[in-house]
């Protein structure tokens, strides 16, 4: 099961990356980006899951005792709820971007958006 | 089209660099010595059913403390960015929004909120938290301002909230450091009976707080997305 | 102590509560921010002086119960204290300096920066990978943010390429930090770095990426698009943040991280911080905006930086105060030229002259440059010393080389914008106006620049405390600029009599030292005496003479190589001030400059080497250097050379020397060229000629010397300026010198000591009072006077001894001089260089005569009939080096005697051999009082004889000559003046054609295509800019991991 | 005398203060020539004999008989031999030999020359025209008789004397300062007024100092 | 080397007799010039007549202190130069002053009366001075250079730069001589002298009909006599100078008339028989031929 999400993780990276590669709108850059955040997530807790195991809450059908040995890594799943908020962040900031760029040179096209002198 | 060719050679190379990371992966089927610690004495300590959100709240609770900023930080940023775009004729305009939405939402939108807050309420007993509460109540934001875009009420709320739960959030973090063993330690207060809505010491207190925070956080920036119309 | 952990908790507690303070008004919530700031400087400043006196261990602090290495854990040592303090003062001055523009956008604003900060101190201070990410994060947000401070296109384009590259880099960050929790269970750095190093070896991509994260945070050379857009995109405020707090931050990172990645990602961050060093000074060549400028230098700067921590392997326990030194010269000169280009608001370099308007911040601006160029006292002076001196002992030429051109780089672009800055006009650019809040931080930042320079040097041990104490003299006359001239003139005579009365000790018994600090403590006086003729204020010439004659005093006084540099690059800075004050000199002053920063820089190569093969940097490491001694030797050598402008480096000195005002002209030939003789002296006493390569330097030396003798005389004789003529003379009279030492024979060094003492005296005189006329007539063009002798009969007489002297006719002493040149050259059998000086002599004669006969004889213009004769001030001291020379003249032995004595312990063979007044060598003889006698006695006899026999002369004035028959009509026509050796030119011309300046133009054209190329890779496009990243990444990987290298 | 070849004008020096340059005075030197006393009898015998046996002649022939005086220097009649010479300038000649009819414009460089040649000097006519104007006793512009306007020492007839005439010329000249009596610059001081009155009633335009040292 | 007293008036007949001999050639030359384009040429002591003539001019100008201080810097390089020249080899008495200087204080007093007519001559206020001082200048320090290398070559052959060493060194017989021993410094000499001795193929600087006589326009009367007192001993002191290098010197005066006189005759019977050179012709003329013999000479030392 790890493998399926590790390798749907890593293509959904190599997809951002070629989205913001290559596409010349803007918002499809940013869609990009998100793209290559979530699939980094998607990594990050397919890399804590360990085979036929369970979430880590103890409750009445998991003892603390027997826990350890029935229970998947927490760590990550704690790390990606931080990364996944501070991905989610980095968007809007890019989002509230692009808007201020389309209200000013009224395009998105990456390539007009450069500064006028580039000396 | 040469620019299409040469990313693509690009990301082979990263994918090969990926493959090299996937093959040196720790293949162990066993949990390692951090995890391990946490799963055993992670209830112990911190009393919350929920080994994640005792990981989230205490023992990693400076990440949370951080990213709680980041986003307050992506919040003023688009807040004072898009500020001086606030349109003044959308304000009264009747909305055009069909009227099975408008009483749908008069509806569901308190049910919304509810769940948001049972979900950051039980933080440390039921999978979720205050993150995922925060995110239940902004999309309960969302369908109020489809239902009614020209909707203006409730800023001057939200914006008291967010910053009233950021300086308590600190303050309890604070108070960490002289009360109990550190900073961000939840055990200024009782652990209470394990598995019960008060245990876990203040671990619950700080995920509705962070709840109320990312609710509040989310809906100002939906707020001023909305209003940045032309 | 506080809690390290309350710089954090204090910054987000006001961070969060400025929201609700939103009533209270903005000027009240900026106090706030303000005093949130300044307290979580006052902690880590606590800190510092915790560890600074009684240096204990850092304690760890932990968070969330203390539960050991299962929770994030701070760590708070002396590394963190500091970093910590810079960052958290920079946050302070950064608030001050923004405080227009935070008012004018709100509390958000505020509480950005604030969280900012915070995010910086978290990076520092935290122990915890994962943490340190998020902290990263909430910087870069805060960056961003505080980037859209002002809502103009630029800066938003700035901030959204900033915002997709630090998105993705940070990416590959986490998808590191992941893969290093998979394999080793931990996201605790100390136990991280216990478990994984050496990794990368082992082949761990994961640290690889880390590592590769690290090193693109600090924007690393093919993939620094957008940081030099967010530079230059940036208001200024920001940009002066991120340059250096957010930099330094960074910095940290890589310096806790890089471990790591073990030995190998040390070679690739050397590699990596170097080319970014020299790449991008090499591309700000062809920049023309001041902004992207400073955005290049700062990459470069931090690039050196990473750099060196890359090699600290090799730089061994001096490897933490180069570090220092050099990020905190960057910290505080880049941050306070940020500052000033948001004060001047102007991004051409070329209006900055608008600067001049308001004199306090163009000192700023000198300062910062200076600063940033290593020049002493500041802190980076040391830190590139002790750079350069480590490198090369650990036998590293290449990187030693690869960071001084790209120093030599940033000095070109950077003295370009300082002297166009200086000298363009600037009537019509309005007045910068800076308040309170823009002017404050950069004078602070200027005036740390000096306690932090001093305590650099207290641990270099190179310069006692009189290094530092005149210059405290030298900034109180600066203060005092507003007062007339001659009160400034007095102080400045005292000051410089009391540090001769102080120098006097340290040189007594030493001939060598007493002969130069003569010539300098003496020149020195007698060009401020001149000094008084000038009226008004004369702006900033005090300061800048004090501090080139301080440069002089302690070259002489200098016990080791390192105090030698110090006086050196002192004395440059204070010439090129003086240099560049003629109205035309802006070309001449600059390539003055570049030519000296080229020098000093091949003359530190050269220290370094004597240091690896001495292993002390004593003077005594000069002799018999055993490290690839002739390149350190040749090296050292062109270091002073382009000082005594010998061939190949004299380019700058026609017109440096020709613009000059009279005793700025004075003090520049006669004083200043001699400090290259010194330093010439000094090598080649070390050197020797026993070994087969000195020889062979010698002789190239020795070519070198009569060759510049042979063309400065030639090109002298063709000048139609005073001014210039007397340049290139100064050029022929130095190329004599250095022949003259390169033949290391005793009368060889005898002639140019003579020679050295001499030119100081007959040439002094014809600066001073060619100057003079030049005031009085108001140009410098011979053709335009004629017949002043009769309106200036003293100064005829000053020039016409001083022209007899200098070529060397016999009663005076010049002739000596010309007597040994020919004894060593029929002793040594150096005929062929013998020649070319002996011809060049000769010459010498010819423009001589020409600036006599054009200025004082021939016919009076009706424009100078009212010419008054030269000031008095310039005439006394011209005077008095009259006498000098008349004396010497008589006595020649009170001059070659102790010479004879101290040379005849370096070159016991072929002495002069003194009998009462007569002197001979094994080939000839002179008797200077018997000589003197007879043609005295002959001259007086025939004038008395004339005088007798023509007592009722009819004195007849200028037109009274026979115009075969005809009566003259204008003075102008029968003054033969212009083209005076037009048949010499037909017969000898080719000899004056400027071959080297074409050579060093050439030169430069090359460089700036070169920049041309480099530059093309900053399109301004941000795809184009993920582009290198992704591409830089998979490179490195390539070449590194994937089996390549 | 004010003229239009020297105006005096204003001129700004160097220093910004402007003053009046009057050409006259401020180009030529005003004195005027004085009589120069010999010394004792035997000593200006001797540099009589030594003046006589070394006359140098200004190089400015001034008339048709100048054509006359380049035999001189040939092989034929060579008066090297009597110690003869031709000088460039009249700074360093003694005679000046005004060859045939003079007329007004030459006149005034004559003038200018002959008050540049210095201490003992001899003037010697050619021919008729300069007694008594010769063939050209009516023409309006030749002066008609030398003897008004420069002191004259010795004539040769001839209308242009030979060379061999002029040789023998030469010796009659020798006689006289031999004799003590060729004292023509003393008379043209003695009776500077006198001279420079007809000399300024026939040259119109004068623009020369009075006496053009 | 103490200073006798006495040494003052024999050097002083010493001098008396070198102008005798100068003011003897000075007449003597021009009759050959004459005898050559078949005239018979000047009397042999009209030379002296002209110096009295022109110490007998009663009125005479000034044009400033320097034009006074030009002839007196002209004789007094002259008679320099005569006073340090050691005349008869082996007799205390005319062996002047050469204790006291070599070879280089000749050639460099050669410069000091030089420069003293260049500054009379630019004194006098006349372009013609300045023109014919320019050419002049440019001229005779082109010269210098052969004269610099042979004096190079041979005191590099005899070890030593003062002058009456050398003569010393060349008495015994003519096999002796430096002509002999060194005939390709003698040569570069020989050419070297053309360039200062004001003869024909090198004396545009006193062209009488180009511009009147040079440098000397404004000279008349006393100053005139005092240049041409030095025009008798200047070139004498360089023909003593040529003799006691390169052809063995004098040891009475009849050998050094005898051998004066040759010497003065080379520059006279090339100038009577070449036309005259334009100055840069002239400067590159000595830089061809004569200054690859000097170098020729001095690499054969």
């Amino acid at each position: 099961m790890t493998h399926i999400a590790l390798a749907g993780g890593a293509l959904l990276i190599l997809i951002g990356v070629w989205g913001m590669l290559t596409k010349k709108n803007i918002i499809r850059i940013i869609i990009g980006f998100s793209l290559f955040d979530t699939g980094l997530h998607v990594v990050l807790v397919g890399l804590g899951h360990l085979k036929n195991r369970t979430a880590p809450i103890i409750d009445s059908d998991l003892p603390r005792e027997a826990a350890a040995s029935r229970v998947v890594d927490p760590v990550p799943q704690a790390i990606v709820l931080t990364a996944i908020v501070i991905g989610l962040a980095v968007t809007a900031v890019l989002l509230a971007f692009a808007l201020k760029l389309y209200q000013s040179r009224k395009t998105l096209d990456i390539s007009e958006l450069r500064e006028g002198n580039n000396d | 089209m040469v620019k299409k060719a040469f990313a693509f050679t690009l990301i082979l190379g990263m994918g090969l660099l990926f493959y090299q990371l996937y093959r040196q992966r720790s293949t162990s089927t066993d949990l390692n010595k951090t995890a391990r610690y946490y799963v055993e004495n992670g209830p112990k300590e911190t009393g919350s059913a929920n080994v994640v959100t005792s990981v989230v709240v205490t023992y990693r609770g400076l990440d949370t403390l951080g990213e709680v900023t980041i986003l307050f930080v992506a919040a003023s940023i688009i807040g004072f960015f898009l500020k001086n775009q606030r349109n003044r004729k959308l304000e009264g305009a009747p909305g055009e929004t069909s009227e099975l939405l408008h009483t749908g939402s008069v509806f569901l939108v308190p049910l919304i909120f509810l769940l948001g807050v049972y979900v950051f309420v039980n933080g440390h007993l039921s999978p979720g938290g205050g993150f995922q509460g925060g995110a239940i109540i902004a999309s309960g934001t969302v369908l109020l301002f489809l239902a009614d875009p020209s909707i203006g009420a409730g800023r001057g709320v939200i914006h008291v909230l967010e910053s009233f739960s950021g300086m308590l959030y600190v303050g309890l973090a604070v108070a960490g450091l002289f009360l109990a063993g550190g900073f961000l330690d939840n055990r200024i207060m009782p652990l209470g009976h394990f598995g019960t809505l008060l245990s876990a010491g203040a671990i619950p207190v700080i995920y509705s707080l962070i709840g109320l925070k990312v609710g509040a956080e989310l809906s100002s920036i939906l707020y001023a997305l909305k209003d940045a119309k032309e | 102590m506080i809690n390290p952990i309350l710089i954090i908790a204090i910054a987000l507690g006001t961070a969060f509560s400025l929201g609700l303070l939103k009533k209270l008004g903005r000027e009240l919530s900026f106090a706030i921010t303000l005093i949130a700031l300044a307290a979580m400087a006052f902690i880590s400043a606590q800190w510092l002086s915790a560890f600074l006196t009684y240096n204990m261990l850092g304690p760890v602090v932990t968070t969330a119960g203390g539960r050991a290495p299962f929770v994030i854990v701070l760590q708070m040592g002396h590394m963190e204290a500091l970093f910590t303090l810079l960052i958290n003062v920079m946050g302070v001055m950064g608030a001050f300096y923004l405080h227009d523009r935070l008012t004018e956008n709100g509390n958000g604003a505020m509480a950005v920066l604030l969280a900012g900060i915070m995010g910086l101190n978290g990076i520092i201070l935290t122990g915890d990978i994962f943490n340190l990410f998020v902290f990263l994060e909430i910087a870069s947000i805060a960056t961003a943010g505080l980037v859209l401070l002002v809502t103009d296109f630029k800066s938003l384009t700035a901030g959204f390429k900033y915002m997709l590259a630090s998105g993705l880099i940070s990416g590959l960050f986490l998808l590191g930090i992941i893969f290093l929790y998979n394999t080793t269970g931990t996201l605790n750095i100390r136990e991280l770095l216990i478990a994984v190093p050496g990794t990368i070896k082992a082949g761990s991509v994961a640290s690889f990426l880390v590592m590769m994260a690290i090193l693109l945070e600090m924007k690393p050379f093919p993939a620094n698009g957008w940081g030099i857009d967010l530079y230059s995109g940036a208001p200024a405020g920001v940009s002066a943040l991120i340059a250096s707090a957010s930099a330094t931050a960074a910095y940290f990172v890589l310096i806790k991280l890089l471990p790591l990645g073990g030995t190998v990602a040390y070679k690739i961050a050397a590699a990596v911080g170097i080319t970014t060093f020299v790449a991008s000074n090499l591309v700000a060549l062809s920049q023309r905006s001041a902004t992207k400028l400073l955005g290049y230098s700062s990459i470069g700067q931090m690039g050196l930086v990473v750099g060196i921590y890359g090699l600290n392997y090799h730089l061994g326990s001096k490897a933490f105060l180069i570090i220092f030194s050099l990020l905190g010269t960057h910290y505080l000169a880049k941050a306070g030229l940020f500052w000033l280009s948001g004060i001047v608001q102007s991004t051409e370099i070329d209006k900055w002259s608008a600067l001049r308007k308001s004199p306090v911040l163009f000192v700023l601006f000198g300062i910062f440059v200076f600063a940033l160029m290593g020049f002493p006292p500041f802190p980076s002076f040391f830190g590139k010393w002790e750079l350069i001196m480590g490198l090369v002992a650990s036998k590293l030429y290449w990187w030693a080389g690869a960071i001084l051109l790209g120093t030599m780089f940033e000095g070109i672009y950077l003295f370009r914008w300082f002297s166009r800055a200086l000298k363009l006009d600037n009537q019509e650019l309005a007045k910068p106006r800076s308040t309170i809040y823009t002017f404050v931080p950069p004078l602070v930042f200027a005036i740390l620049l000096f306690p932090a320079g001093y305590y650099t040097s207290t641990y270099t041990g190179g310069i006692g405390i009189m290094g530092f104490a005149p210059l405290l003299f030298i900034m109180l006359i600066g203060f005092l600029d507003f007062l007339p001239a001659y009160i400034k003139n007095i102080l400045s005579i005292a000051g410089v009599a009391a540090y001769s009365w102080y120098l006097w000790p340290h040189v007594q018994g030493n001939t060598f030292k007493i002969v130069f600090a003569g010539i300098f403590m003496g020149g020195a006086l007698l060009a401020l005496f001149a000094g008084f003729y000038r009226r008004g204020k004369h702006l900033g010439f005090y300061p800048t003479t004090l501090l080139m004659f301080l440069g002089l005093g302690i070259l002489v006084d200098a016990s080791n190589l390192m105090e030698l540099f110090y006086g050196w690059e002192l004395m440059t800075i204070g010439s090129y001030f003086l240099l560049i004050r003629g109205e035309r000199s802006l070309p001449h002053g600059y390539s003055y400059l570049l030519f000296s920063l080229g020098g000093s820089l091949a003359m530190m190569f050269g220290f370094g080497l004597a240091h690896a093969s001495a292993g002390t940097i004593e003077l005594s490491a000069l002799n018999h250097i055993h490290v690839l001694p002739a390149l350190a030797y040749s090296l050292m050598l062109v270091g002073f050379m382009t000082k005594t402008a010998s061939l190949g480096f004299h380019i700058w000195l026609p017109g440096a020397h020709g613009e000059a005002v009279a005793d700025i002209h004075f003090m520049a030939s006669a004083v200043l060229l001699k400090a290259g003789v010194f330093g010439i002296i000094l090598v080649l006493s070390g050197m020797g000629n026993s070994e087969p390569y000195a020889r062979n330097i010698l002789l190239v030396l020795g070519w070198i010397g009569a060759l510049t003798a042979l063309i400065g005389n030639i090109g002298a004789a063709f000048q139609e300026s005073a001014k210039y003529l007397l340049a290139w003379s100064s050029i022929g009279q130095l190329g004599y010198i250095v022949f003259g030492l390169a033949t290391m024979t005793h009368l060889g060094w005898l002639a140019a000591y003579g020679y050295t003492i001499t030119h100081f005296l007959y040439k002094g005189i014809l600066f001073l009072i060619i100057g003079g006329i030049a005031f009085r007539v108001g140009t410098a063009d011979m053709y335009k006077m004629g017949g002043l002798i009769k309106r200036m009969p003293f100064s005829f007489l000053a020039v016409l001894i001083s022209i007899i002297t200098l070529a060397g006719i016999p009663p005076l002493v010049g002739f000596t001089g010309k007597w040994i040149f020919y004894n060593m050259i029929v002793s040594e059998h150096m005929f062929y260089q013998g020649l070319v000086v002996i011809i060049s002599g000769i010459v010498a004669f010819l423009y001589l005569f020409r600036l006599i006969h054009v200025i004082f004889l021939g016919q009076l213009k009706d424009k100078n009939r009212r010419v008054k004769e030269v000031y008095p001030w310039l005439l006394i001291p011209a005077y008095a080096m009259l006498i000098g020379v008349m004396v010497l003249s008589m006595f020649p032995n009170t001059l070659l005697g102790p010479l004879g004595r101290m040379l005849s312990t370096a070159f016991p063979k072929g002495a002069l051999h003194w009998d009462g007044y007569t002197a001979s060598t094994a080939y000839g003889t002179f008797n200077m009082p018997i000589i003197m006698a007879v043609i005295g006695s002959t001259f007086a006899v025939v004038f008395l004889w004339l005088l007798l026999a023509n007592r009722r002369a009819v004195k007849v004035k200028q037109f009274n000559i026979f115009y075969s028959g005809e009566a003259p009509s204008r003075p102008e026509l029968t003054h033969f003046g212009y083209n005076f050796f037009a048949h010499y030119k037909k017969a000898v011309g080719f000899m004056a054609v400027p071959l080297v300046t074409r050579f060093w133009d050439q030169v430069s054209e090359g460089l700036h295509a070169l920049a041309g190329y480099g530059r093309a890779i900053y399109t301004g496009n941000a795809q184009s800019y993920l582009f290198h990243i992704v591409g830089f990444v998979v490179a490195i990987y390539l070449i590194t991991m994937g089996g390549l290298s | 005398m004010t003229d239009k070849k020297y105006p005096s004008h204003e001129v700004t020096g160097p220093d910004g203060k402007t003053f009046t340059v009057t050409p006259m005075e401020d180009y030529y030197c005003q004195e005027r020539p004085q009589v120069q006393k010999s010394a004792n009898a035997v000593v200006e015998k001797f540099f009589n004999w030594a003046r006589a046996n070394s006359l140098w002649i200004v190089g400015f022939g001034t008339g048709c008989g100048a054509i006359e005086m380049r035999p001189l220097r040939t092989p034929r009649f060579d008066a090297y031999r009597y110690g003869i010479n031709w000088r460039a300038t009249p700074r360093q000649s003694n005679l000046f030999i005004i060859s045939g009819y003079l007329s007004v414009k030459t006149l005034k460089r004559a003038i200018r020359v002959y008050e540049q040649m210095q201490g003992p000097k001899y003037v010697l006519g050619l021919g008729s025209c300069t007694i008594n104007g010769g063939m050209y006793w009516d023409s309006y512009n030749t002066v008609k008789r030398l003897d008004y306007y420069l002191p004259v020492d010795a004539y040769i007839t001839g209308c242009m004397p030979r060379p061999e005439s002029l040789l023998d010329g030469f010796e009659e000249l020798k006689k006289i300062i031999m004799a003590g009596e060729a004292n023509g610059a003393n008379l043209y001081a003695e009776k500077f007024d006198w001279y420079k009155a007809n000399q300024k009633k026939i040259i119109k335009n004068w623009d020369m100092p009075d006496y053009s040292w | 080397m103490n200073f006798d007293p006495m040494k003052i008036p024999w050097s002083l007949l010493g001098l008396f007799i070198v102008f005798c001999i100068g003011m003897f050639i000075r007449g003597f030359v021009p009759k050959i010039t004459a005898r050559v384009g078949k005239r018979i040429g000047i009397r042999i002591y009209q030379p002296w007549f002209d110096y009295v003539k022109n110490f007998s001019i009663q009125t005479s100008i000034t044009h400033g202190y320097m034009f006074y201080l030009g002839p007196v810097f002209r004789l007094t390089g002259g008679i320099g130069m005569v006073l340090f020249m050691p005349l008869i080899h082996g007799s205390w008495y005319f062996s002047n002053f050469a204790f006291a200087g070599d070879m280089v204080l000749f050639l460099y007093l050669m410069f000091f009366g030089t420069l003293g007519m260049a500054l009379g001559a630019g004194e006098s206020g006349h372009p013609y001075s300045a023109i014919g001082v320019a050419r002049g200048l440019a001229q005779v320090t082109v010269a210098e250079i052969p004269l610099v290398l042979a004096m190079l070559a041979v005191a590099a052959q005899h070890h030593t730069l003062s002058i009456s060493q050398i003569v010393a060194a060349q008495q015994g017989g003519i096999a002796h001589w430096t002509m002999v021993t060194n005939p390709v410094a003698t040569a570069t000499g020989m050419l070297a002298l053309l360039g200062s001795m004001m003869n024909s193929p090198f004396n545009v600087v006193l062209a009488p009909q180009e511009i009147p006589i040079g440098p000397p326009t404004e000279y008349h009367g006393t100053f005139l006599g005092i240049l041409t007192t030095n025009r008798s001993i200047f070139p004498m002191a360089k023909i003593i100078f040529f003799m006691n290098i390169f052809f063995g010197g004098a040891t009475n005066w009849a050998i050094l008339i005898l051998k004066g006189w040759l010497i003065y005759m080379w520059p006279v019977i090339v100038g009577v028989v070449f036309p005259r050179f334009r100055v840069d012709q002239s400067i590159r003329w000595f830089l061809k031929v004569p200054l690859l013999l000097g170098i020729l000479a001095v690499a054969l030392v």
